[in-house]
């Protein structure tokens, strides 16, 4: 792949199709700019600031660039409250949709057949591959990204985190939890 | 169109391999690949929906064998030579046409931060354009097979759910896939039952929602 | 199982490609394949359903990619170890291992021709087994998703149609495949619209008869 | 796969799994003495029979017994016969199931996905493929071999064929015809 890719981006190049400086800056950006810390930001505010919540609640869009990530000219956003009751996961069946701006691009799993067949069939059985078993009272919401809306799950508050600032509380919002297969608190890796 | 890309309900696909301290792209190309995908999208020669179509297009036993970014590649190269931005001879030997004129890229990098984000998506508010249902409605999706591009998936197709969140108007991309027009109408977050997905071995207490289009709905 | 077998009403499989005076095997190791596994069959250590099952077991993409008898011989070696027929070593070695007694094969030159055309199958006619479903009945097939074999496909569950043959009784291959019993019951041909199964593109003079068992009916 | 295939035969047989000669046997019975010609003197033979016909579409076994081909201990039959107003074809969603009796093993398209995938779905459009428009007055009846049910197509006998004997009647009658996806005296092969 990797002569075919480079064969082909040669030819964009001379072509004038491209700046390759332009195609640099789109993967500095991808790599280094947005991913799941975005969203761990927009968490961290929610659980300390209950009119920000409510906000975002409401209008994620808005809510997310007050924050300084944007999709303000395009992406339609929606934000989903787990609380006790409720349990929010979201899949893209038909492709990959993923809430770029906020989560940067999907991980692999996300993008798998065996994820996407399966969250929509049987989401415990998923949850439960992830490690999260939940009782059999909650209940459980799994939101297909079929159009132009992304979603992002807004997770429960750990408890015993009352005193923590909004940098350590985000640092407690795995990529995952914001997917809705795992809760907040748990299996946070390297953002 | 019925393809493998619709696999909402399938088995079999296998465990959930999940990657600890994923990087965003494992090799170069693959971020290659998607950065001139992204940039080539500034020519505006096609739209989401055809390019969501055109990996629909790869064959199913190829589909599933090819990694993400592998999809990708094969899509850019396929659009790029039937929009006419390539021709074939020039993919094939990597040079462009003798005597072809050198473009100017629309993407510069100053404008890399204001695009990396934005994926031009049509605005949500057109009071013009009238919702045909309303939160709470009962509606069924309707059962249609086209071989175009659909974002109605086969498993909810004949069932009925519940409107449970109205957003606003959209491109239509069953139209829009095919250059047929963006026919914006109102979309919707309809709630379904699993048990009314799957049947009876699904718990009473999940509930799957997919966002559908008036044209995808019937009132029940 | 909804796996990729389960393939009635998908696109994109590209054409249908007939091969002139194509010989019944294309290659020795094709009939090889095939006999091997009618001779084995003899030890009755599985039966067609738990086969037919171990066939859909084979991953997505390898199931779309193999041959037909590629998968007959993926099926002939993963059931042959998991009866105990040949250990997981003797497959690997090519050898018996040290010390087994050779058997005696079950399957003769001379009952060649009465079990060439012998599939072995149950007798239809059993008057203690009452139909459930008569000629002319209104049937809907339920929606079950089980992840064990089915033979009922996808595209006809949720849908409903007409009782037109009763086929008598025949062994229930849900429960058969997995050794819970033959569970034998009365199977249909049952006629579907093509326009209750695909909606309004289908032609109304288009009908699709499937045979489906008493368990998977309930009346209308 | 030649050499894999080789290995496990030669392994069964020194376990005394299967017996060689048996093998051969059964390969030479497949290649040699099953095929659609089977099928075709069935077909021939109630044409040129009212009496037959009537017994063949009523209990397709026996029928099929009396010429010598049987399914007497297993296969369970049944014979569509296609007139001007109704065509039936016949295919297996779900795997291969064919009437190996009376038609041998199954050619590579009828095992194929796209067969298998089409014709329940646009059955006009995969018999378009195969050369045949049907008028749209005419019914098309597809049937789904999900059971241990094997269906043979009767197809219509052609006109001007009035005098003919059962054996040229039968070199009318291709494969394809039996299984529905063509019409007798077109596109007979070598059977």
């Amino acid at each position: 792949m990797s002569l075919r890719v480079k064969a082909l981006e040669s030819l964009l190049v001379e072509k004038g199709l491209v700046d390759p400086a332009a195609l640099d800056a789109l993967v500095d950006t991808y790599e280094n700019k947005v991913g799941p810390r975005n969203g761990a930001r927009v968490v961290a505010r929610a659980w300390s600031d209950p009119a920000y919540k409510a906000r975002l609640l409401a209008n994620a869009p808005e809510a997310i660039a007050e924050l300084g990530y944007r999709p303000e000219q395009g992406e339609h956003m929606m934000v989903l409250e787990n609380t006790p009751q409720v349990h929010n996961m979201v899949v893209c069946t038909l492709c990959s949709c993923y809430p770029w701006p906020v989560l940067g691009l999907p991980p692999v799993w996300y993008k798998s057949a065996p994820y996407r067949s399966r969250a929509v069939i049987d989401p415990r059985g998923v949850l439960r591959e992830f490690g999260l078993e939940l009782p059999d009272e909650v209940e459980v919401r799994v939101w297909d990204s079929t159009a132009e809306l992304r979603y992002l799950v807004l997770p429960e508050r750990p408890a015993g985190t009352e005193g923590m600032s909004e940098e350590e509380l985000a640092d407690l919002v795995s990529r995952d939890a914001m997917v809705g297969v795992a809760k907040a608190g748990v299996g946070v890796a390297k953002l | 169109m019925n393809g493998i890309h619709d696999m909402g309900g399938m088995h079999g696909m296998g465990p959930i391999e999940v990657e600890r301290d994923e990087p965003v792209f494992h090799e170069e190309w693959e971020g290659r690949t998607f950065v001139m995908t992204r940039a080539i999208g500034m020519w505006r020669k096609w739209n989401i929906d055809t390019g969501r179509f055109h990996i629909e297009l790869i064959p199913p036993a190829e589909y599933l064998r090819m990694s993400y970014y592998e999809k990708w590649f094969v899509r850019l190269a396929d659009l790029l030579v039937k929009t006419g931005l390539v021709t074939g001879e020039e993919l094939e030997t990597g040079r462009p046409a003798p005597g072809s004129v050198r473009a100017t890229p629309p993407l510069t990098v100053e404008q890399v931060p204001a695009v990396a984000l934005n994926r031009f998506l049509a605005p949500s508010y057109e009071p013009g354009i009238p919702p045909l249902f309303h939160l709470g409605d009962q509606v069924r999706a309707r059962n249609i097979n086209p071989i175009g591009h659909t974002r109605l998936p086969r498993y909810a197709r004949g069932k009925s759910g519940c409107v449970a969140v109205d957003h606003g108007v959209h491109v239509f991309p069953d139209t829009n896939a095919h250059g047929l027009g963006e026919n914006r109408q109102h979309l919707y977050s309809v709630r379904f039952a699993a048990r009314e997905l799957w049947g009876e071995q699904a718990s009473e207490r999940d509930f799957v929602y997919i966002d559908l289009w008036d044209s995808y709905l019937d009132r029940v």
